[in-house]
């Protein structure tokens, strides 16, 4: 199997250009979408590849447009809208969470809604308090909905067939870090499952719950530990809703020890939804109280050194780390 | 009322469809009144003659997006009268299983696409459907019925411009009862009527007195062979009047009486009712009888509801998500 | 000190006139709020007293009149903005999120907005999935904004004043369910503290937390459960941002065993958030895992067997607390 | 160009103030490219008339509510050029105390209030400033600046609508340049213009050329004129263009490099030097005079945006909800 180099960008580019090449229902539609090529330069050639009507671009617009795409996808289409960061996503809250929530279930299973919603989330890149939240773990609280976080190349490159596969509204949240990001992916990369968490490096005296650009600091974080001694177990949560109780579970069943990594603020996040899972169901083999490290409750401001701080680090989870092993200092 | 003998016939089809509608809501009153209709209910009293006049001319694959004053409108489409019913007592046999009651009525068969209870938020998913008949070359309408209260959304822009830079197939159908709740025209939009509203976007619209059926149809002719030639969207407007509260909720502290009794000498039924009295029908002895047959129909929707069942509890998470076998 | 009959509704109107009474920059907004009387009837007669102006009908414009409410908290007014169900306070979501839980801290401290938006919240009524859903856990997630949950009729009559002094915006849930409920309150009822968390029910065996309708199914259970002989405490919430970890700690550390009661839907709620701050914080008070009976995971379903099934009850609280007590049988 | 002799003096005031932005801007560009400046960075250069020619005329206490291009309406309402370059640092000096960045700028003392992100945010927020002056008896305008682009959100349906029922003294100025990153007015409205879309509302409206500094001027002030009678909301238009791209991310593949040429032709400081070369005025060695005036003023903000502070990461928590002392 031969490997090559792409960036994440390309991988979602690429997953799109196989969804739209092969099936005629799927189409992609969103602001500045095609004539600029996306405003992070996702879509870019698209417009080219598939023309105006395919790679639609929308006037400024969310509610409308993400709801066209749930009104397209009740028609018989398989649309991909673009909502450029999620913070714009809450003009069309309405749309996401009265209606593609809970049609299929008003409706009495007659009308499932098939439409993926991509979009930019997190900080990281000084853009400030309207264009760095990270709203995910937010949407997560929503029955009748989606919640994926690809982190990897893999993902990046393979969700996306699974979530035009899903008949229910699909949100996918691209961590705007990531897009720059690196790496070697298979010749042949494809689909991959759209549930279910999964181990991305196994250990033995910790386990860190994390996802999105969050899965990369604590990878970071692990080897550092390592050198202290320290085995961490990383698993990448990959879907928020519906979360994979049962791959935590069992890790912390070995570990005894966890910590949750969430770009999220704090207060309600999803990280205080795996924490309530764990105590639920494995209260009893934590050695110590599962912690959390997330996003300081503060709308992300701009000058560097405040945004640094205001997001987890991998200084932040050695720290937490250290103390779960060795206890207070 | 412009009514022409060679018409007789179509007029009493109108006729006994608004009766229909009028006396399947009146019964809903009483049955609420009897705590067997629960929630919220809207009736349409007095505006039967736009469901009638407008919705009775789309063809049967073409779709609906309504709002949650839709019994109306379901019953014109062809939703069966006892699944409506069945749906308003709460019922596993309710055109929604009874998850969604008098304001989310949904039927795949005859493309109704609810029952939507945030205003103006059928709006978008009406663009939707439009946008997906389009791409796929077909060029059926789609109808999106709303309130004037909901041109007043943000929605209703977004909407009414995407749908005409893409000359989108699709029909609103505004049902201009002049009030909004308690919140009269005036205090709702800067500007009154629809061709304003509609110009810009660069959208064709007329407007129409909604307690004349037929003047309904003749305007909602008009407006749907223009959706269907592939022009774009098109905005009617049919000025109309609830005779009744917003819901059953209403103290209708915001309206005088008189301007009440003003409308209701304007029933639609009544009007219909005369005019085929003017071309030599009976109008009075045609209403009895339909009423009677209207009756019928309803006494049987109500005993189908009441015989219905009601979902098992373990279900109650049915549908959240799809069931993928 | 006399007290008087009045209802929840009542409660809420004798502040607003008082508010409106004493303070000229006060006005009330929103749709139905004037001549229609508010469409729970809150407001009703307030129009004939104060005037079109002070009791503003606005047309159907969710975004444009909550975010009027942050301009003219800006421009020196004290705004009250009705919100008439939190479900369509997610056209507005934009507004309050991104703008007026942001404003002080982009502007470094310059601008802070004392806005104060009321909406209705919750199950019940047989509304169905456009009209029944609980958010104001979901809200309570996002820093800059307060978050109340008056259950009593004390704080019905009280929390109002302290809201419209906070300099920051308050959101105001008001219970569906709570607005007819009657009961005594003193003649000279007036403001209460918009922080902290209250015992309504002590007791020793177990901490019950709730709040909104919530809390009465609470005390109802506790009633029920000292019948048993278990001696519940409850708690009111009263405020789910900022939370009153302290009054809860303390009531674990003498109960040991807690059971949170929240209407909203199960994961990512805010029981979520108190079960993790009672692991971060009481951890080693725990005898078992603190327990949660929040909303089930559904759009809210009209049918009455249904809706009854979807929401905590009694019964259900009932069942948890032998169970906390008693262990699994 | 319409300048007049006896108008030299106001003519180069403007002039001036044109070129400071366009040199602020300009150094902005460059500092982004050391990196001295970060995130997003939005540049009004070739756009400079319409902040000149409109804000310049808002009194002292009127209030602006910008967008995120909004370093041109900072510099024109009075924000310290170093306040404006330390904010755009990231230091506590800066305007915002370095938590804004480019797209929030902020100044309580002028009434400016934002610099806001979400395209068509600043709307409701303008319409409440202005709610707020009218229900207080005062005179005063809020002016609301928003791209085109904005025009298509609901935002602005439900603003335009509520400020004429309401009659409040708002302006809503409109820097059309053609194209909402790099979408085309064509791809955005399905009308363009204004005209239409104020008639909806009943609102008065006026489209000027924007790259002639006295025609936005003369626009305005009759705008402002009407706005401050009471009569209510104003909208007003100014056709325009950006010489750069959209921000400094911008690879410009939506529009020929011609089109950029024809525009630029058009660039409304040269139109004004040349306005006052023709009434006698050396009008390019009065540019080269306030150029280098301007890029003192710039030289010192850039030292003070040098010379500010990092807020310590102590404080990072402080402003998220008021510090009552
Ligand atoms: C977004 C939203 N806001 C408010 C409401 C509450 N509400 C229900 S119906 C209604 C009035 C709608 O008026 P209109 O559109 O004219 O329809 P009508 O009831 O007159 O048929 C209001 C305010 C709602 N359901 N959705
Ligand atoms: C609600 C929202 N949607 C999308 C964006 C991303 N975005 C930033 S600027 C812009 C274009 C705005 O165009 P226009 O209003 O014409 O202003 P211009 O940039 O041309 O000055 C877009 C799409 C945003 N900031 N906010
Ligand atoms: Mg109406
Ligand atoms: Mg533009």
């Amino acid at each position: 199997m031969n490997a090559r180099k792409v960036t994440y960008r390309e991988a979602l580019r690429e997953a799109m250009v196989e969804a739209l090449r092969g099936d005629p229902r799927v189409f992609l539609m969103g602001e500045d979408v095609g004539a600029y090529g996306g405003c992070f330069a996702v879509s870019r050639g698209m417009l080219e590849e598939f023309g105006p009507e395919r790679v639609r671009d929308t006037p400024l617009s969310e509610s409308a447009f993400v709801g066209a795409g749930i009104g397209a996808a009740l028609g018989g289409m398989r649309p991909i809208v673009e909502v450029m960061t999620c913070n714009f996503s809450l003009l069309a809250a309405d749309q996401i969470v009265n209606t593609a929530a809970t049609l299929l279930h008003m409706s009495g299973g007659q009308f499932s809604v098939p439409l993926v919603i991509r979009m930019a989330t997190g900080g990281g890149k000084q853009l400030a308090a309207q264009h760095s939240h990270s709203l995910e773990g937010w949407y997560a609280h929503v029955p009748g909905i989606r919640v994926l976080v690809p982190a990897t190349l893999q993902d990046a490159r393979g969700m996306m067939a699974g979530a035009l596969e899903c008949p229910d509204p699909v949100l996918i949240f691209e961590h705007q870090t990531l897009y720059n990001r690196e790496g070697e992916l298979a010749e042949d990369a494809g689909a991959v499952a759209i549930h279910g968490a999964k181990i991305q490096r196994p250990g033995r005296d910790l386990t860190i719950v994390a996802y999105g650009a969050g899965l990369w600091k604590s990878l970071a974080a692990a080897e550092a530990l390592a050198a202290e001694g320290i085995d961490a177990e990383v698993i990448d949560l990959r879907v928020l809703r519906p979360l994979d109780d049962a791959t935590i579970v069992e890790s912390v069943a070995r570990t005894h020890r966890v910590l949750i990594v969430d770009e999220g603020w704090r207060s309600g996040g999803i990280a205080a939804e795996i924490g309530m899972r764990i105590m639920e169901q494995a209260f009893y083999q934590l050695d110590r109280p599962v912690a959390r490290l997330c996003g300081v409750e503060v709308p992300i401001p701009y000058a560097p050194q405040l945004e640094h701080a205001a997001l987890p680090q991998v200084e932040g989870i050695l720290e937490i780390a250290r103390e779960l092993i060795h206890g207070h200092e | 009322m412009k009514l022409e003998l060679q018409n007789a016939d179509h007029g009493i089809d109108l006729l006994r469809q608004m009766i229909l509608i009028r006396r399947f809501e009146e019964k809903c009153v009483e049955l609420y009144a009897g705590q067997k209709i629960r929630g919220f209910l809207h009736v349409c009293i007095g505006e039967e003659a736009v469901a009638v006049g407008a919705l009775g001319l789309l063809a049967a694959d073409e779709a609906v997006v309504s709002t949650y004053r839709e019994h109306g409108h379901a019953l014109v489409r062809g939703i069966a009268p006892g699944a409506i019913m069945a749906e308003l007592y709460g019922k596993r046999e309710g055109c929604a299983g009874g998850r969604g009651g008098s304001m989310h009525l949904f039927d795949a068969a005859t493309r109704f696409y609810g029952g939507n209870a945030i205003v103006g938020g059928g709006l978008p998913l009406a663009l939707g459907l439009a946008l997906a008949d389009k791409m796929r070359g077909n060029a059926r309408v789609t109808c999106c019925v709303i309130g004037e209260g909901a041109m007043a959304e943000g929605e209703f822009h977004e909407t009414m411009n995407l749908a005409a830079l893409w000359r989108l197939p699709l029909l609103v159908l505004c049902e201009n009862n002049l009030y909004a709740m308690g919140t009269a025209l005036a205090h709702e939009h800067a500007v009154d009527g629809v061709s304003r509203k509609a110009d810009a976007y660069g959208i064709a619209s007329d407007s129409v007195d909604g307690m004349d059926v037929l003047a309904v149809e003749g305007a909602a002719r008009g407006a749907l062979e223009r959706v269907r030639s592939g022009t774009g969207p098109f905005l009617l407007e049919c000025r109309t009047y609830r005779f009744r509260g917003h819901s059953m909720f209403d103290a209708e502290l915001y309206r005088p009486k008189s301007e009440v009794e003003e409308w209701k000498a304007r029933d639609p039924i009544s009007q219909l009712a005369a005019g085929l009295e003017s071309i030599g029908r009976s109008g009075e002895k045609l209403r009895a009888e339909l009423e009677l047959a209207a009756d019928e129909v309803i006494g049987a929707a109500v005993e189908f509801a009441e015989a219905g069942q009601w979902e098992p509890v373990a279900d109650l998470t049915r549908f959240v998500t799809s069931e993928t076998s």
